[in-house]
């Protein structure tokens, strides 16, 4: 296996130019398939037998939910990845997925929420999963908070790389350990959700979006993790040619 | 080239003279870690207060108070941990010791929660009765906090060592830790439920002990990781 | 046009969501640029601040 | 083939470049000084070679192996002592050793009172450190120093607090220290008065 590529990919100039070429990319292909969901979540899709145009939400609801999840292991990999080779690429990727991650958990939550609403009467319904969500919004706030506490950069990355582990193998934990105790105390929620079972002309909108909201996200990861990548640069030598003619 | 005379102590007898260190240490000092005892025990006198004297409807709010109130108490002795140690050198004598330094911490821990958890595991019972528990359920609430606050122990350390020396890591590590502990308080606090209403516990007290288990093997290597972060 | 705005009048969560989704999205945006802007700013100010020392020194 | 070897080490303090590719070698029965003005970097340098600090470029090799790889060995054979005494306030003297360097070595009371009465600490002296001057804590922290008999000794400032007939203490402890072919680097202000064909300095600016 020829690890150059890693190793290439971890020299910050390298990865400079690299993130650089492809946030276009990334950013119009998931513009193309935010638009493709869009159209045909809100317009070609029939209305639910059972919720009518409500569940119509899912179609931003599930998406953010997922890019949650998903954001918080890219986060946990990316800090065992500096953490374990020492490469400040990777905690500068970290570090740059903290704050998307966590606006998503919040999306996920306040549209589980709205969505719940019209189902459950009620805006707060501890359904298992939207109590994962919370749980783990708390995850990412402690995250931050602990980047936020420690002023200097290595330190910083260091240690939240460890909370950042720490957390990605207590996830399974938690969404288990919620579900077990929301099975115990009512029947399964109304809400069972299965996916699989949605017809194609409500499903295709749906993978189009989460694969639209997941190039976002690299998008995003990747312009943050560029400016992260040059506060945790030492020698000047190469920003100094890079910024002096302003990409 | 120079060889030390003395013979070297192997991690196991270091480890346990770094508990009879701690041990010591705590009895020179007792008011310090009976205080989380204290705070438990006004805690859960809050609850009653703010709901109703009646025990039955204590009943169905008692292993939620208490489990809230170990959880709590354990926070805050975790100051205890790791604190002092890394103010006077002592922990940064442990980094450089040669010995491994997930087992010193976990040593330590131990002895945190001799001195802080077990306290709590003892007064458990009795507030649970004073919470309308019936004496029954006494073993099963005391087996249900004996696997409980180890876990809390073992899961804070790793908080402890993260907010090791900075300046306002008290509020920090609640919130770095009670995430972390909503498995434990779930499963201990059904645990205890179901040993006040005489049922079979076993379930969630599988699940308990075996997320001590892993707290035991995991947590210390984390603790070391971000002791030596917080050392730098 | 009317009757699908009102989402099977459901258009009071429905809608509040798309556009807090929006307001999330753009709001990401913004933030990643400028802490880039500002991470940019801060290099140049350093590379030429340590240019300038290798200058003296 | 030097001992204790450091290269081309890099480290920065927020913005201040501490550490510029500095290398150093030092070798049995030798000591290395570091001298400098407040802020210099000693205090960082000694952290960096205990492997306490790690350094941002740049390797530290103890017996050739590169110390970050295989910590343990390293730092089995290393005595360390920075700016704090690391006593636990509520120990006595005896009972502090007994638990800092019995950690790491078998040691009976018989030991530990030697290594007390050679840095001059009235070894049945039961106080608490808490209530010792700083410059006792600091000879029962030489005392530990001692009693871990290790070869490689990473002191940093360790005659602060200690008056003259410490110092002078100091000075014969590392003597006998480099006779037994021991090394040492030590980040001191004041020059150390030792055999000169054994001591080398390091000035950093």
């Amino acid at each position: 296996m020829d690890w150059t590529w890693f190793h290439r990919f971890g020299s910050p100039p390298h990865f400079y130019r690299i993130a650089g070429t492809l946030i276009p990319w990334f950013a119009w292909l998931a513009a193309l398939c935010g638009l493709a969901g869009l159209i045909g979540g809100l317009g070609l899709a029939p209305p639910d037998y059972q919720q009518g145009d409500g569940y119509r939400i899912i179609y931003v609801h599930v998406p953010a939910a997922v890019l949650s999840t998903m954001a918080y292991a890219a986060m946990a990999t990316a800090a065992g990845v500096g953490l374990i080779w020492r490469m400040n690429v990777a905690h500068a990727v970290a570090a740059s997925c903290a704050a998307i991650g966590a606006s998503f958990t919040f999306l996920a939550l306040v549209t589980g929420s709205l969505w719940g609403r019209p189902m459950w009467g009620t805006y707060w319904e501890w359904d298992p999963r939207l109590t994962s969500e919370l749980v783990m919004l708390f995850l990412y706030l402690g995250y931050m908070g602990l980047r936020g506490a420690i002023d200097d950069t290595a330190r910083a990355d260091r240690a939240s790389a460890v909370l950042a582990l720490v957390g990605v193998i207590n996830l399974p934990i938690i969404h288990y350990s919620v579900d077990w105790w929301n099975s115990l105390h009512q029947g399964h929620t109304l809400l069972k959700f299965a996916k699989p079972s949605m017809p194609p002309s409500m499903l295709v909108p749906l993978l189009l979006l989460m694969l639209g909201f997941v190039l976002y996200f690299a998008a995003i990861v990747l312009v943050r993790a560029r400016g992260e990548v040059l506060r945790r640069e030492r020698n000047a030598r190469w920003i100094a040619e890079l910024l002096g003619a302003p990409s | 080239m120079k060889v030390p005379s003395a013979a070297v102590v192997s991690p196991g007898k270091a480890g346990w003279r770094l508990v009879q260190r701690d041990l010591r240490l705590g009895f020179r000092r007792p008011g310090e870690w009976l205080q989380p005892l204290v705070f438990f025990l006004v805690v859960t006198t809050l609850f009653p207060l703010a709901t109703s004297p009646e025990l039955s409807r204590l009943r169905d709010m008692a292993p939620g108070a208490l489990w809230v109130a170990a959880l709590l108490s354990s926070l805050l002795a975790l100051e205890l941990l790791f604190r002092e140690d890394g103010q006077d050198g002592t922990l940064e004598q442990l980094a450089v010791s040669g010995l491994p330094l997930p087992w010193l911490l976990l040593a330590k821990t131990c002895v945190h929660w001799l001195l802080t958890g077990l306290p709590l595991v003892l007064a458990g019972p009795l507030v649970a009765t004073a919470l309308g528990a019936p004496y029954a359920s006494i073993p099963g609430v005391f087996a249900a906090l004996l696997l409980g606050s180890s876990a809390l122990s073992l899961i804070g350390a790793v908080g402890a060592a993260l907010t090791l020396g900075l300046r306002r890591g008290g509020v920090l590590l609640a919130l770095l830790v009670l995430p972390l502990a909503v498995p434990v308080l779930i499963f201990g606090a059904r645990a205890t439920s179901l040993a006040m209403a005489q049922d079979p516990m076993t379930a969630p007290m599988y699940l308990l002990g075996a997320i001590a288990v892993l707290s035991a093997t995991l947590a210390p290597l984390a603790a070391a990781a971000a002791v030596r972060i917080s050392l730098e | 046009m009317m009757q699908w705005l009102a989402m099977g009048g459901y258009w009071m969560y429905v809608w509040p969501s798309y556009l807090l989704t929006f307001l999330v999205l753009v709001l990401n945006v913004g933030f990643a640029q400028r802490s880039a802007q500002r991470a940019r700013q801060e290099a140049l100010r350093r590379t030429q601040s340590a240019a300038a020392q290798q200058g003296r020194s | 083939m030097k001992l204790l070897i450091g290269e081309n080490l890099q480290l920065w303090r927020g913005e201040l470049h501490v550490l510029r590719g500095l290398s150093l070698a030092v070798d049995a029965g030798c000591c290395l000084q570091v001298t400098g003005i407040n802020g210099a970097g000693k205090s960082s340098l000694l952290r960096v070679l205990a492997g306490l600090l790690p350094a941002e470029e740049g390797s530290v090799s103890w017996r050739g192996i590169d110390t970050r790889g295989d910590q343990h060995a390293y730092h089995s054979e290393l005595a360390w002592l920075g700016h704090g005494t690391a006593l636990k306030a509520d120990l006595s003297a005896r009972e502090n050793l007994r638990y800092s360097a019995g950690l790491r070595r078998e040691l009976d009371s018989a030991q530990i009172d030697a290594a007390l009465a050679r840095v001059g600490f009235a070894h049945a002296d039961q106080r608490l450190a808490r209530q010792m001057s700083a410059g006792q804590q600091r000879r029962v922290a030489l005392a530990r120093v001692l009693l871990l008999d290790c070869a490689l000794w990473l002191l940093d400032e360790p005659t602060s607090n200690l008056d003259s007939s410490g110092q002078r203490m100091f000075t014969q402890l590392l003597e006998a220290h480099l006779d037994e072919g021991g090394l040492a680097v030590v980040a001191t202000h004041q020059p150390l008065a030792i055999d000169p064909q054994r001591l080398q300095t390091l000035e950093l600016a």
